[in-house]
């Protein structure tokens, strides 16, 4: 194998972390934040999502033909969500004179 | 490392080729996978912006206490399925094939805890198109809440159902001493598509049990 | 027979059984096997084509019921967009020339492509079985709530089939994706693949991107009609324009599926038959890599008048008028290949010529579709069915079908019949213009499609237009003897029939089957190294 | 479109774009066929001319015929964009016809109540807004003497309109698949001249559009629990259209005509606060049309034009 296996304790904070994260999201659910709970809940799960790839899939040391396959699901899925939105958030209710 | 200690397909130059194109070719796999849950977010998002409260009301029917365990049970899958995979990379076989029946076990336990949930929503009367009792003024929209819940969670529990049955394989190949630091694509693989569905998870816990709880 | 000892064996002589074939990994073999498969599909589509312009012949429906009709144009869309369209030239000629254009032995997962076959011909069991147990009446595009809510014909078989054919597709994009990233040849650098392999690539990226969110619609529709729970349903506080949002973001890149490869095969096509160097090789790469990207963002143009709002139309409309311009810069490139060219009009020729003209016509009216305003009148009209047969038949199968013909050599070791071909292929042009131009004229005057039964004042384009699809069907039915007369009583063909360039000319017609007897050496002068004559 | 009348508006300013485009594409079409034409008779195989030299000005010639076609690109969309939103925009004077497109037939109602079924009868000069709905698939109204389309929709409204110019009849086609007998929901607009439209009106006045609607208010038994006189605990309806409406669950809505539609077919979807969600649906008993009449007379409910005749 030419890649170095990761280190145990790489492993091991990477899951403290990902327990810290959850404990966070559940804390912050409990707020009255309006819109930011929203926010909130999605930034921690990106972060956890990112714990995930960078540590357990080892996008850390991955070449960049992989790294681009793991952005590529996520970016287009962007998209999707994005140009979707843009038509329901535009549209204007009917006005009846 | 020897060429000898790997068998290389016939289409390939060599293992490091072999591996690169396995490798490669899970994290395409797994960006489609990203976008067949992907039409699930998006349609969740644009219901949940025409029908917010809705939305809220119908999150509060989950169970935040089993959803926040099923959540812990699929990290630590993920943790012990890394380990399992560094344990091989560094000569492991006996401990190796543990961690994976572990983390197989962690899945089951994952499973069922989702099949307590699934009967309690049965009782509840909350589940469209079998038995759905709910009324009021957001019974319609809650539907579309509860649809696309039953839609993610199942679709998410067939992979999870599919990666115990691999990482079950992969523990039984590992004990019979089928890999060798320098081939393990197939366990490399399995590791990696188990993370996804951990990840997804990740994305479904606060957009269906976190909503609401204010 | 000295020889053939030293030798390795053709592909083709190398097992003759049924189950050497059913069970073959080499991906010379399973394209055999895709083409064979994809023909009798065309056939069937095209069946269902000839009944429709029978039908519309006169304007009363009068040669079958309404029902009928709607079931034969849906029947005829569903298979050639998945069953012939989408797999033709990857599935086919993708995977039969991949691996020799990039010196390779095979596809990297030659197991997945065989794979893949299977659930091609699955998807395609699902489809026949149900057009044989009474056909289903939505239209390809399978529009909520018609579809979840009203149609009492066999919309869930038809999605089964259209969801497993989906996988066959992703399955195949990622091997192709896969194959050229790791499996090229010592020195084949990104910028020495030839055109073809460049377009196998972004076609490949479509595949993987676009078709999954096809399925995972699909599957909602399937759980709709089966537990009547809905996002789709207005009734249930969900929205049809969701779902034309989701089945858009594929089915628009879906045409660059088809067209994307088109590309690829014209530019060999040319390149060869002109000896010349492709003009603007790298404004080719990056034009492909450019629609296959901006094709994802401009689904909504299918969309303008459906309910979608007003700012999104305005958006979608210019970003639709972007992606054409790399589509342009190609039809240009392909024209300035020809300078200084040593220009012989062999059938492919005259086919990649016919695929230029049909799809510069294509591309140009799509700027009428793209342009909003004008849209709103077009749309939902024959002008756009004209529209995108000249992309979709004009090109998309003009290109295949030139192609064939010029890889016919490598793949089968013979030579067809050029005057047969030739004429063919100018048949073809002839009768394809005879029966879609006229539908740009009657769509322009306001006929809507997907009618049955139409008021008389179409009568005459519609006549002119029935009358061309006779030409069109004799000239598609005309290869298939001449390419059959040819594999028995054929000249063989050296390695490189044409003096064309390229790793798959410098191997034996047919290739042995791990392609290469000696590994094939790239030099930088890159794919289209042809020498001043 | 030699065959297609200019009937309204927008159908000479769409026509000029249309065939400004016919012409720039029949001069790229020309341009590039001749050019191929040309090289392909000189450059042909067996023919000796100097075929020597690269060209050296590549990069050059790229840009241009990438950056001229793009540009050509933005000029077409900026047209059509004005002429989109003009399109997209009803001016506040039109008269609000009410669309109904079912399986397969389409209903019109006139602001006083004319009913037509697939016949529109329009005043040329005057603009014209229709305002549509579906009671079942998706069907779409394209009238292509006016250059008009836009699909209607169950369970929204979407809308249209144009001014007319040219008497005459019209065709009117369903332009959206939407099941067996498609091809046979068409319709006719007739255009008439105001005079001839008014008298059109005159004779086919029914009862207004809010009338009918009164009546149904009391054949469907609505009063049994709206009238202020109920025992049942019903919210008021008089002056209803237009406020603000609390809801059960916290929300406010003002009652629009989404809101008074929605209430009738989806009572328990928004529930008024203070009041128990038991009002039955109408969902299946009553179809798209009636709801038009019974929400035109909801609107009016409450006001002196209902009752009284003095000046408003």
């Amino acid at each position: 194998m030419s890649e170095k296996p990761p280190s145990l304790r790489a492993h091991v904070l990477a899951l403290l972390a990902l327990a810290f994260l959850l404990a966070a999201t559940v804390f912050v659910a409990r707020f009255h934040l309006g819109a930011l709970n929203a926010f909130a809940g999605l930034a921690i799960a990106g972060l956890k999502a990112l714990v995930v790839l960078f540590f357990f899939m080892k996008l850390k040391t991955s070449g960049t033909p992989v790294r681009f396959a793991a952005c590529f699901g996520f970016a287009w899925l962007a998209i999707l969500i994005a140009l979707t939105l843009g038509d329901f958030l535009t549209r204007t209710p009917l006005v009846v004179h | 490392m020897t060429a000898e200690s790997t068998r290389v397909a016939e289409q390939f130059d060599d293992a490091a080729q072999q591996r690169e194109a396995a490798t490669l070719g899970m994290w395409a796999f797994l960006a489609t996978e990203i976008l067949f849950f992907g039409v699930l977010f998006a349609a969740y998002t644009v219901c949940r912006l025409l029908w917010p409260d809705a939305f809220a009301s119908g999150s509060r029917h989950t169970d935040l206490p089993l959803g926040t365990v099923e959540t812990a049970v699929l990290l630590t899958s993920s943790f012990t399925v890394a380990l399992a995979l560094r344990d091989v990379q560094l000569g492991g076989r006996r401990v190796a094939a543990w961690l994976f029946v572990a983390t197989a076990t962690l899945g089951v336990v994952f499973l069922a805890i989702h099949g307590v949930e699934y009967h309690a929503d049965y009782e509840a009367a909350v589940i469209p198109g079998l038995r759905y009792e709910e009324v009021g003024p957001l019974a319609p929209a809650k539907q579309l809440f509860f649809i696309l819940y039953y839609v993610t969670t199942l679709f998410h529990g067939l992979h999870v159902t599919i990666g115990v049955v691999l990482l079950l394989v992969m523990a039984w190949r590992v004990r019979a001493g089928a890999f060798s630091p320098d081939d393990h694509s197939a366990l490399e693989n399995t590791a990696l598509y188990w993370h996804l569905v951990d990840i997804v998870w990740i994305f479904v816990f606060p957009l269906y049990y976190l909503v609401g709880r204010a | 027979m000295n020889l053939a000892e030293h030798a390795p064996p053709s592909y083709l002589a190398d097992g003759v059984t049924l189950r050497s074939w059913l069970f073959t990994h080499d991906h010379k073999r399973i394209a055999i096997l895709y083409a064979l498969a994809i023909t009798f599909f065309f056939f069937l589509g095209g069946v269902a084509a000839a009944l429709m312009r029978l039908e519309l012949a006169t304007p009363a429906g009068d040669v079958m019921s309404a029902e009928t009709y709607n079931k034969t144009f849906t029947f005829h869309g569903v298979v050639m967009v998945w069953f012939f369209l989408i797999p033709s030239i990857p599935n086919t000629l993708g995977n039969f020339l991949l691996p020799l254009m990039i010196g390779a032995r095979d596809v990297a997962f030659p197991r997945l492509n065989l794979f893949s076959w299977y659930l091609y011909m699955a998807g395609g069991l699902f489809t026949i079985a149900c057009l044989l147990l009474g056909g289903v009446d939505t239209g390809w595009t399978f529009y909520t709530p018609f579809s979840t809510m009203f149609s009492n014909s066999h919309v869930l078989l038809t999605v089964v089939g259209v969801f497993i054919v989906g996988f066959s597709s992703i399955l195949t994009g990622l091997n192709f994706i896969v194959t050229i990233h790791t499996m090229r040849t010592e020195g084949m650098t990104w910028f020495r693949l030839p055109l073809f392999v460049w377009s196998m690539y972004g076609v490949s990226l479509v595949m993987m991107l676009a078709t999954p969110v096809l399925a995972m619609t699909l599957a909602l529709i399937a759980a709709e009609r089966l537990f009547g729970v809905g996002i789709f349903d207005p009734a249930l506080g969900g929205d049809p324009l969701l779902f034309q949002h989701f089945f858009w973001f594929y089915s628009h890149p879906a045409v660059y599926i088809m067209v994307l490869p088109s590309m690829g095969v014209v530019s060999e096509l040319i390149t060869a038959s002109v000896r010349r160097r492709i003009f603007g090789y790298r404004f080719m790469v990056y034009s492909i890599i450019g629609i296959a990207v901006v094709g994802f963002l401009v689904w909504g143009h299918h969309m303008f008048v459906a309910g979608q709002s007003m700012y999104a139309g305005i958006v979608f409309s210019i970003l639709s008028f972007v992606v054409a311009v790399p589509s342009a810069v190609k039809v240009f490139n392909w024209t300035a290949t020809l300078y200084k060219g040593d220009i012989a009009f062999g059938a492919p020729m005259i086919y990649a010529l016919g695929f230029v003209g049909l799809f510069m016509l294509g591309g140009l009216t799509g700027l009428f579709l793209a342009a909003v305003a004008l849209d709103v009148n077009l749309t939902d009209t024959y002008f756009v069915v004209a529209h995108f047969h000249y992309i979709m038949v004009g090109g998309a199968v003009m290109a295949y079908l030139g192609g064939i013909h010029f890889w016919w050599p490598k793949i089968t070791g013979r030579i067809y019949s050029e005057a047969w071909a030739r004429f063919a292929a100018i048949l073809m042009f002839l009768g394809f213009n005879l029966t879609f131009f006229p539908q740009f004229l009657a769509g322009a005057e306001g006929m809507p499609r997907r009618y049955h039964a139409y008021p008389a004042e179409f009568g005459l384009l519609n006549v002119l237009s029935s009358a061309g699809s006779v030409l069109l069907a004799s000239a598609y039915l005309l290869p298939i003897g001449y390419f059959l007369w040819s594999l028995r009583h054929g000249e063989r063909a050296g390695p490189d029939p044409w003096g064309a360039k390229g790793l798959e000319w410098e191997t034996d017609s047919p290739p042995p089957t791990h392609n290469f007897t000696r590994p094939p050496q790239v030099d930088e002068n890159g794919p289209y190294a042809y020498a001043p004559p | 479109m030699n065959l297609l009348p200019r009937a309204s508006t927008f159908a000479g300013h769409l026509d000029a774009m249309f065939y400004t485009m016919v012409g720039l594409s029949a001069v790229v079409v020309l341009g590039v066929f001749i050019t191929m034409l040309v090289f392909a008779v000189r450059f042909r195989r067996g023919r000796h001319v100097d075929r020597s030299g690269e060209s050296h000005r590549e990069m050059g010639i790229e840009l241009a015929w990438t950056l001229v076609p793009f540009a050509l690109f933005v000029g077409i969309f900026a047209w059509s964009i004005v002429l989109w939103v003009d399109m997209r925009t009803p001016p506040s004077d039109a008269a609000t016809i009410y669309v109904v497109g079912k399986q397969w037939m389409w209903e019109f109602e006139h602001p006083d109540g004319q009913r037509e079924i697939d016949t529109l009868h329009v005043a040329s000069g005057q603009p014209v807004r229709l305002v549509m709905t579906s009671q079942d698939v998706i069907h779409d109204v394209f009238v292509p003497a006016f250059r008009v389309k836009q699909d209607v929709l169950p369970g929204r409204y979407t809308d249209l309109w144009f001014i007319p110019t040219r008497t005459g009849t019209y065709d009117l086609f369903c332009a959206e698949f939407c099941g067996t007998d498609h091809s046979r929901m068409r319709g006719t607009v007739v255009v008439e001249t105001p005079a001839d439209h008014a008298r059109w009106l005159a004779t086919h006045a029914s009862a207004s559009l809010a009338a009918r609607g009164k009546l149904l208010f009391t054949r469907f038994g609505c009063a049994g629990c709206h009238d202020p006189a109920s025992a049942v605990h019903a919210p008021r309806l008089d002056g209803l259209y237009g406020s603000t409406v609390p809801l059960a669950d916290g929300r406010q809505v003002v009652a629009d005509e989404r809101y008074l539609h929605d209430a009738i077919v989806l009572p328990a979807s928004e529930v008024a606060a203070g009041y128990e969600p038991v009002m039955p649906s109408y969902k299946d008993r009553i179809d798209e049309s009636d709801i038009l009449a019974l929400v035109a007379y909801l609107k009016i409910r409450g006001q002196d034009r209902e009752t009284s005749h003095e000046p408003r």
